[in-house]
């Protein structure tokens, strides 16, 4: 087993309502609940779930964007709840973000190069001519070239504006990418170049990915392993193979199934699930998932599954499933 | 003065009748045929007439413009009254002053069968009671002029007798300034005034109106002769002309001068004009002689030399008096050998030279009431510059004048307005004496006291003081007299019977309107 | 820019402005005297000597109406510009701090907004003097709301934009996220109150002026100028007509030139060209 | 084959400025049979919303209808006024909007608003449209009705925002219903049960639909035949399966292998190189010849017509092209 | 509801307690007082110290700000330095006349705006548009004072249709009463119908390019019906922001009007008492004013929490 790159524990994040006007009311977002989560070195973990479930919620307490409302995270080797500000940025160096909107992520009053060196000048790498030829490097890296430095973003399309966002997370030679949807707002065609592009890159400096999607078939492309997300719940992990094969939980094997395969001969529409997302503010009790789960128990309704883990390390949280 | 202390002796018992009929005989300078008494005789009606602002305060005693007096007039009566033609003091509430041989003991008669608008009857110690009021410290603007009296006392319901510390020819005078009021302090005098005359108060709506009606026990027989009167405020000048030439308003306090003319020819309107010899209201330049170089007289002098009061007088269409002197030409008590300071920016320049001064920036504060003095005030920056004299002027308005003018004197120059009685030693007192806000510190005492003297003495030693009083703050240029302001109201031809009196007072009571 | 050159009302209202400017600037140069220098007799009419007749004192109107561009023109920016410095810093620490600081500084705008504007003006130039500098500090002060407000719209726009938190999660600073990340973002809406700002700037000048609060004479300014002139309207209409044309004209011109910078900046509108 | 339900015809949207014409949409011809799905598919912006603003009529202020007809029965639909398309529009013709959360009027019940075109169009009275309106939400899945009846759209969820989108375009039983992206914006289970609604109301009504989406594999679900657009062209189009099965245009051929579910999980993927060309570059030739790996010469000097190249199937691409003949030959053989 | 408008009146306090320190503060700050006011030009030094004891002004100037804040909150606003009326006295009989030009210059305004403003965004860039902005912006530029002076030229001396400025009391004379309005309430009106236009414009066609209004047209329904259902009643919020928020304006904006046109309301009299030095009553009016501004935004914005479905308050 490779070794242990990041590892969360217990990470709940709740954010206030602002229901009534005056004073905040006790409810809260229940965006993130007791959520554990490990990546290894040069490994992508994808994480699904549907809208809302806490996905980039999870993304932002890793590289402490925002404070968990509990929970302890450790990433390389370090503590980083026991950083202080100034040290927790110095922390940040090592884990990039890559944002799921191509248009809103990047400064559209900055050119290229600025986007870019960016990083380097916040935390003053090298000298001017330095950077600029980092800047150089890593547009190159990207598949961009040098002349596309002094340019404005406007003047990209959507796959070129996502390398660009790529090439600024890897300024920094940073070990962990967070990759908050990158491709869900891209074109087949161009989803392709930069699903190809975040591979290539993974193998060339041995990056480790968290890897967010909502689309099933981009995550099982990519991911080693994968995190099934539900209303703020960790609900089954594994590899690639074992969630695409052998799903057990039954929101895994929904998501599975509802997925419209382009496939003209089984032509039949699943209607896996009935029923709509609960609201994560008053997130149902037990299981979260038994409002819509087709083989609820009694217990489902009272009992909050734990997240058991198997022998292959196929981890699952429903009363019902067998390990 | 002289001669209103000779008057004064002797007063003629006048009867009320006179002072209305001398009001109805001759409004100085309007058109023949408003004069004709006998048209409009039983005209009633509300006569409207727009201030510029309406009155801070109804109180005779204490209040901090000329422009409150107007209303105030129509419901008080004073002891004394000018003479709008001779401009002496004739007989109001106090039918009879006479003074003893030594000029200390004034017996003064009071007027009979004078009813207050609460209906109490006038008795001397009404009269002791004003007076004494008139003479408390705050009330600023007579406290001053009643500084000879040292006793009051009344003798019975109808005389007093007053005794002076020493002889004051003016003191008759500065009876016209004395309002009387019941003896009574309970009364609310600044928001509901109860006096003798004749108009009644009725209600003041703030910024609306004061409505004042007929006082119908009025002493003076027949008169008053209208219903009513109502003073409404109207700030902008334009506005209150045009309401007046719309008919909304019968007369108006002041026409903006450069619209005199038009005024004078539309066929609806006239304007109150007086002799330039009663217009004795001047534009006045004070100098903080505290400083240099307002402490050196030929910098003061060349100040002097250097106005330019003609082209005052053009940019004022005529309507402004080119003097130096604070008494007018024609006044018997003028010294014609003072000199007279026409412009000639050579001599200034030269003086300017003398004095040493070298060329620093001065500052120039005017009292910012209304367009004229902002004209005076620029036409005299520009007469200075033309003559080397750099200036950095400023507009204050009256709050901030007091305060920086009189009360902290933090100015270097200062022009403002002042309109003293019409008698020479007032005149003189108002420009040059300390009754101008205290904001002279010119300190020669010896000319003051002299001054003062003037009323203690006999009209031929007073006449020859003030000959050479004149030519001492002429020569001196202490401060300077810019030129004669020219205020004048304006009415429609229906109101008759208005006649002008010093002061910018107006009086209404033998006013009629169609 | 070159968007605003495709606008004609755009291009003319910029070239008339430009000819204001120029006027003002070139002064002393093109006038035929000095603004303070008393000609023969007052109220003249217009004539070859005196191209809108002389004023109340006698002085060239001409003259004093290009001079009064000056003063007008320079209160005018002066004042947006204090206006633009308090307002935008407000606006950016309000919005970009929120809670509290946000409620504490907006109920402040809100008390400079609800105070009277002309009556605050005459606060603040009644305790600073009259002059020129402190009717432009006051005409600023009573400005900064709008700014502000304008800002902190924004900034809470601009805030919730990806590249702001992909700024942090680099590790940059709030000073460094406020001023080069989301400012740049803010100042087309600026651009465009700054036009509308120094319009209004320019109208309170001539209502202080009016007042007698403004800049002092003989310094003319166009309210100034106005105020006096309208005591002529039957006399010499062209006196007050032409001080009130200048000022209508350049606030015209700058409202139209506000317009279409809104135009232009609005994304609805740049999504089609 | 009888008379299609829809057929246009060389329609041709572009916008006119001073300088230049722009032509988005170019010489776009299909038809709609009745009781048809047709899907259309494509990368964003290539024109598959203008096309189906174009048959509501609803096309936005500079876009104009510059060439070409809509021909609904026997009216060509492009060419009426304002006022005589509201008689088709709602009616005949109805449409669901890709964004359901922006799509609703906020500050109307959803009752309201799915009532609107009954009343503007049916007359049915008063009292029974609020029955009316509640059947066709109870139709399109959402509990209790008459409850929701009342609701304002921030009430609902994502989903049944959807739901009550399609009830108003159902609601005076169109003949043909335009789904411009109906799940995109939604989450895939919920998309699964929007789907599964429409096919059964399809079913249930033996209504026309033009069914749109960049989602292959939502297009394998619901058509019956596929246009294939391109840079504001029709590139292909063929029965479902056939498309499916032999896509012949080279764009099609892409598309079909950067589904990243396909190919091995890890392995790269194909991908086509470069972008969409913007509509205002006026390059000579096929749109698709800059990306594409077969381009020739010919590719690049003339646009290739869409023929027919198989049974029930069209491709516009030189690399069917017969000399001389009105048609590309032997396609399925090549791809 | 409740609760919104508890946590309204929060903020409105927060909001006088500034402008209360601001103007108290600013205008003590000022040269002169009102003891040195009240006594005239030469009051003796200890006149004026008496006086200014009298009236507390003495004291040191935070112990007065307390005092008056003091009073203020038990509804006591103190008195004139000038003739000793009670500020809420005062108040009462200017506020009204205020308020007068303020209601029927808005009315005016609105009857001028509304329709313009419906026509610009419906027929957006035709000719229509263009001429009603063109209109709209002169009538942005144009300054109130001088539109005062030339329509009072016109119409009060020229033709002599109406009075030049002044005051009748409805009680006294009804007819004299709207004629002595018409004039301010016209310039009042003309400059606000400018903004009221433009906003209007403005929002109109923001909700007319709304995904919400296409679905409406989607559904064959007239275009008229489009524009004064759909598009008017989420254009309605807009324009009861913009007409609170102009009425609030047009109150304090009111000073150089009233002055001109000689109307006794509470822009004169501020002017006039900030000329005395009168704090009591500046101070009053001042603060008297920002609570009705802000209690009339306040109004809009419950107005249109009202109006807007999305907005549920429990409590
Ligand atoms: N700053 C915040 N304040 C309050 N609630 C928040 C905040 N950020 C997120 N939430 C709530 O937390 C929950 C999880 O949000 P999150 O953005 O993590 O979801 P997600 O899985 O990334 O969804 P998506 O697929 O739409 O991006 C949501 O219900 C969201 O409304
Ligand atoms: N109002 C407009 N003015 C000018 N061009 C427009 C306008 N609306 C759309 N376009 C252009 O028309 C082209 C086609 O747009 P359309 O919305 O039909 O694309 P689409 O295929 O529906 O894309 P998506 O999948 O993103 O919805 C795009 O290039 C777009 O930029
Ligand atoms: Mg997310
Ligand atoms: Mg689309």
């Amino acid at each position: 087993m490779k070794e242990l790159l990041l590892k969360a524990e217990n990470i709940s994040k709740h954010f206030p309502v602002k229901e009534s006007m005056l004073r905040k009311s006790k409810s809260k977002v229940h965006a993130l609940d007791k959520v554990n989560l490990s990546i290894y070195r040069e490994e992508i973990v994808g994480v699904v779930g549907e809208s809302g479930c806490g996905k980039s919620t999870l993304a932002r307490v890793i590289c402490r964007l925002i404070e968990p409302t509990e929970g302890s995270i450790e990433f390389d080797g370090v503590r980083l709840e026991q950083l202080g500000k100034k040290q927790m940025r110095d922390m940040r160096r090592h884990m990039q973000l890559v944002f799921q909107d191509p248009f809103s992520s990047l400064n559209p009053r900055k050119k290229v190069r600025q986007i870019i060196a960016e990083p380097l000048d916040i935390y003053s790498v090298g000298t001017r001519s330095e950077r600029n030829k980092r800047v150089d490097e890593l547009l190159e890296v990207v598949g961009l070239s040098a002349g596309h430095a002094e340019r404005y973003p406007h003047e990209f399309s959507g796959g070129q504006r996502q390398r660009i966002g790529i090439a600024r997370a890897l300024a920094l030679k940073p070990k962990l990418l967070i990759c908050d949807e990158p491709v869900s707002a891209l074109d087949v065609s161009v989803q392709a170049q930069i699903l190809n592009l975040l591979q290539d890159l993974q193998q060339q400096f041995g990056l480790s990915y968290m890897f967010i999607a909502h689309g099933l078939d981009v995550i099982r492309h990519i991911s080693d392993r994968i995190a099934v997300m539900y209303l703020g719940k960790l609900v089954e992990m594994g590899t690639s193979d074992a969630i695409f094969n052998r799903p057990k939980h039954p929101y895994t094997q929904a998501l599975i199934s509802a997925i419209p395969v382009p496939d003209p001969v089984r032509r039949q529409v699943a209607v896996a699930l009935a029923g709509e997302i609960p609201s994560p503010i008053d997130p149902p009790s037990g299981c979260r998932f038994h409002t819509r789960c087709p083989f609820a128990a009694d217990t489902c309704r009272t009992v909050e599954p734990e997240l058991r883990v198997g022998g292959d390390g196929h981890s699952v949280a429903c009363h019902l499933a067998e390990l | 003065a002289c001669s209103s202390a000779g008057n004064s002796t002797a007063p003629s018992a006048s009867k009320p009748a006179d002072s209305g009929k001398a009001a109805e005989t001759k409004p100085a300078e309007t058109k023949p045929a408003d004069s004709k008494p006998a048209e409009a005789p039983k005209a009633g009606g509300t006569l409207k007439v727009a201030l510029n602002s309406e009155p801070t305060t109804l109180n005779p005693y204490i209040f901090p413009a000329n422009n409150d007096r107007n209303v105030f007039l129509q419901v008080f009566n004073s002891l004394m009254e000018y003479d709008p033609k001779t401009l002496q003091p004739v007989p109001s509430l106090i039918k009879e002053a006479k003074a003893s041989d030594d000029g200390l003991t004034y017996t003064l008669k009071v007027q009979e069968g004078v009813i207050f608008h609460n209906g109490k009857k006038l008795t001397a110690n009404d009269i002791k009671y004003s007076l004494e009021k008139a003479m408390a410290p705050e009330a600023s603007r007579t406290a001053a002029l009643l500084k000879s009296i040292k006793e009051i006392k009344a003798d019975n319901d109808t005389q007093l007798t007053v005794t002076l510390n020493n002889r004051d020819n003016l003191l008759l005078d500065s009876f016209i300034e004395v309002f009387v009021t019941p003896n009574d302090p309970s009364i609310d005098q600044a928001k509901s005034p109860v006096g003798t005359g004749p108009f009644k108060f009725v209600s003041w709506n703030r910024n609306e109106k004061v409505v004042l009606k007929k006082n119908d026990t009025y002493w003076k027989q027949g008169l008053p002769k209208l219903d009513g009167i109502e003073f409404m405020p109207v700030p902008d000048a334009e506005v209150k002309l045009l309401q007046l030439i719309n008919g909304q308003v019968d007369f108006i306090d002041i026409v903006p001068t450069t619209k005199i003319e038009q005024v004078s020819n539309n066929a609806n309107l006239q304007i109150a004009k007086m002799p330039e010899e009663a217009a004795i209201q001047d534009h006045f330049l004070l100098f903080n002689t505290t400083k240099a170089p307002f402490n050196n007289v030929k910098f003061r002098q060349a100040v002097n030399y250097a106005l330019d009061r003609e082209k005052m007088k053009k940019a004022l269409f005529g309507n402004f008096v080119v003097r130096a002197s604070a008494i007018p030409e024609k006044h018997e008590s003028y010294n014609p050998d003072s000199p007279k300071y026409a412009k000639d920016v050579e001599k200034a320049k030269a003086l300017l030279k003398e004095s040493g001064y070298n060329g620093e920036k001065l500052g120039m504060v005017y009292l910012k009431l209304d367009m004229m003095y902002e004209i005076v005030a620029q036409i005299t920056e520009q007469s200075l510059k033309d003559a080397g004299i750099s200036i950095d002027m400023k507009g204050l308005e009256v709050a901030q004048w007091t305060d920086s003018v009189y009360q902290k004197k933090a100015f270097d120059m200062a022009i403002t307005g002042i309109t003293p009685k019409p008698n020479p030693v007032d005149m003189l007192n108002h420009a040059y004496g300390k009754i101008n806000g205290g904001a002279i510190q010119w300190s020669n005492q010896a000319w003051y006291d002299n001054l003062l003297k003037v009323s203690q003495m006999s009209p031929s030693d007073g006449k020859k003081a003030l000959f050479d009083l004149q030519k001492q703050v002429l020569d001196e240029s202490p401060a300077i007299i810019v030129g004669g302001l020219v205020q004048l109201p304006a009415l429609s031809k229906k109101v008759q019977g208005f006649v002008p009196n010093p002061q910018s007072k107006f009086y209404f009571e033998a006013v009629t309107k169609q | 820019m070159k968007h605003v050159l495709k606008d004609t009302a755009a291009v003319a209202s910029l070239l008339i402005f430009a000819v204001i400017v120029l006027l003002a600037v070139l002064a002393p140069v093109i006038t035929p005297y000095r603004y303070d220098e008393i000609q023969e007799a007052p109220l003249l009419g217009p004539s070859a000597a005196y191209l809108f007749g002389t004023d109340e004192i006698g002085r060239d109107i001409f003259t004093r109406i290009v001079y009064a561009g000056r003063v007008s023109l320079l209160v005018g920016v002066c004042s947006t510009l204090i206006a633009m410095a308090f307002g935008i810093s407000l606006g950016l620490i309000s919005g970009y701090y929120g809670g509290k600081t946000d409620v504490l500084v907006s109920r402040f705008l809100d008390g400079l907004l609800a105070f009277p504007s002309i009556i605050l003006a005459l606060a603040v130039m009644a305790v600073l003097g009259p002059d020129i500098y402190n009717a432009m500090i006051a005409i600023g002060i009573v400005s900064i709301p709008v700014f502000a407000r304008i800002t902190r719209g924004s900034v809470l726009t601009v805030k919730t934009r990806e590249f702001v938190e992909a700024s942090r999660s680099m590790g940059a600073g709030d000073i460094r996220i406020m001023l080069r990340e989301i400012l740049p973002n803010c100042l087309s809406p600026i651009l465009v109150q700054f036009s509308l700002t120094f319009a209004s700037a320019v109208l309170i000048e001539a209502a202080l002026s009016f007042l007698g609060l403004g800049v002092q004479p003989p310094t003319p300014s166009w309210g100034s100028m106005l105020n006096s002139g309208r005591s002529y309207l039957t006399q010499a209409p062209q006196y007050s007509l032409i001080a009130g044309a200048a000022v209508f004209l350049t606030v015209l011109c700058l409202n139209l030139l506000g317009d279409s910078l809104r135009d232009i900046f609005d994304p609805r509108e740049t999504r089609k060209r | 084959m009888n008379e299609p339900l829809l057929k246009v015809e060389q329609l041709t949207i572009g916008y006119a400025s001073k300088r230049e014409r722009v032509d988005i949409l170019k010489n776009i011809g299909f038809t709609v049979g009745h009781g048809e799905t047709l899907g259309i598919v494509g990368e964003s912006g290539c024109g598959k919303s203008l096309t189906s603003l174009a048959v509501m009529g609803l096309l936005a202020d500079p876009l104009k209808v510059q060439a070409g007809a809509i021909r609904y029965g026997d009216t060509d639909l492009a060419a009426l006024s304002k006022k005589q398309m509201n008689r088709f529009r709602g009616k005949q013709i109805s449409m669901i909007f890709q964004e359901p959360m922006t799509s609703l009027n906020p500050v109307f019940t959803i009752g309201d608003q799915i009532g609107e075109a009954i009343r503007t169009h049916l007359d049915t009275p008063k009292a029974e449209v609020e029955g009316q309106v509640a059947d066709l939400l109870k139709l399109v899945g959402i509990p209790s009705p008459e409850k929701r009846i009342r609701d304002y759209p921030h009430q609902l969820s994502g989903g049944m925002r959807q739901r009550a989108m399609i009830a108003m375009a159902l609601s005076c039983r169109p003949k043909l219903l335009i789904a411009d992206e109906p799940t995109t914006a939604l989450d895939v289970t919920i998309q699964a049960q929007i789907l599964g609604l429409l096919h059964d109301i399809r079913q249930k009504t033996n209504m026309s639909m033009m069914f749109i989406t960049h989602d292959l594999g939502v297009l394998s679900q619901m058509a019956d035949r596929i246009i294939v657009m391109y840079g504001g062209r029709i590139v292909e189009t063929a029965d479902m399966r056939s498309l499916f099965e032999q896509p012949l245009h080279p764009y099609t051929q892409g598309l079909w292998k950067a589904i990243p579910g396909k190919s091995q999980a890890k392995q790269r993927l194909y991908n086509i190189p470069g972008t969409v060309p913007d509509p205002r570059d006026k390059t000579p030739g096929c749109r698709f010849a800059s990306r594409c790996p077969h381009a020739e010469l010919s590719c690049r000097e003339s646009e290739p017509p869409l023929l027919p190249a198989a049974a029930e199937h069209e491709v516009a691409c030189f690399l069917y092209a017969e000399k001389g003949g009105g048609r590309y030959e032997g396609a399925a053989a090549q791809s | 509801m409740l609760q919104l408008i508890l946590k309204k009146v929060a903020e409105l306090l927060t909001v006088l307690l500034f402008v209360s320190l601001i103007v108290f503060f600013t205008f003590r700050l000022l040269p002169g007082d009102p003891a040195q006011m009240r006594l005239g030009l030469n009051p003796t030094p200890e006149a004026l110290a008496a006086l200014k004891a009298e009236m507390g002004l003495d004291k040191p100037l935070v112990v007065q700000y307390v005092d008056w804040i003091g009073h203020v909150l038990t509804g006591n606003l103190g008195k004139s330095a000038l003739d000793d009326k009670s500020v809420v006295s005062l108040l009462a009989a200017k506020i009204p006349n205020t308020f007068e030009l303020a209601i029927f210059g808005t009315a005016v305004a609105l009857l001028l705006a509304v329709p313009a403003g419906v026509l610009a965004s419906v027929y957006k860039h035709s000719w229509t548009d263009r001429l009603l902005r063109t209109v709209s912006l002169f009538g942005f530029s144009i300054p109130a004072y001088w539109l005062a002076v030339l329509l009072m030229l016109l119409l009060a001396y020229k033709f002599q249709l109406l009075p030049a400025g002044g005051f009748v009391p409805w009680s006294e004379d009804p007819w004299l009463h709207v004629k002595s309005l018409a004039l301010p309430v016209v310039t009042v009106g003309i400059v606000n119908a400018a903004q009221v236009f433009r906003f209007l414009r403005a929002g109109m066609l923001e909700v007319i390019g709304q995904d919400y209004i296409r679905t409406a047209r989607a559904k064959g329904i007239s275009e008229f019906y489009v524009i004064f259902k759909h598009v008017a009643r989420n254009a309605l919020p807009g324009l009861i922001t913009v007409i609170a928020l102009n009425f609030s304006l047009l109150l304090s904006g009111m000073v150089v009007t009233e002055q001109i046109f000689a109307w006794p309301g509470l822009g004169w009299l501020m002017i006039q008492s900030i000329l005395a030095r009168d704090y009591d009553v500046v101070q009053g009016a001042v603060l008297v004013s920002a609570l009705i501004i802000v209690i009339i935004n306040l109004l809009g914005d419950l107005l249109n929490a009202a109006l807007d479905p999305r907005i549920k308050y429990n409590g």
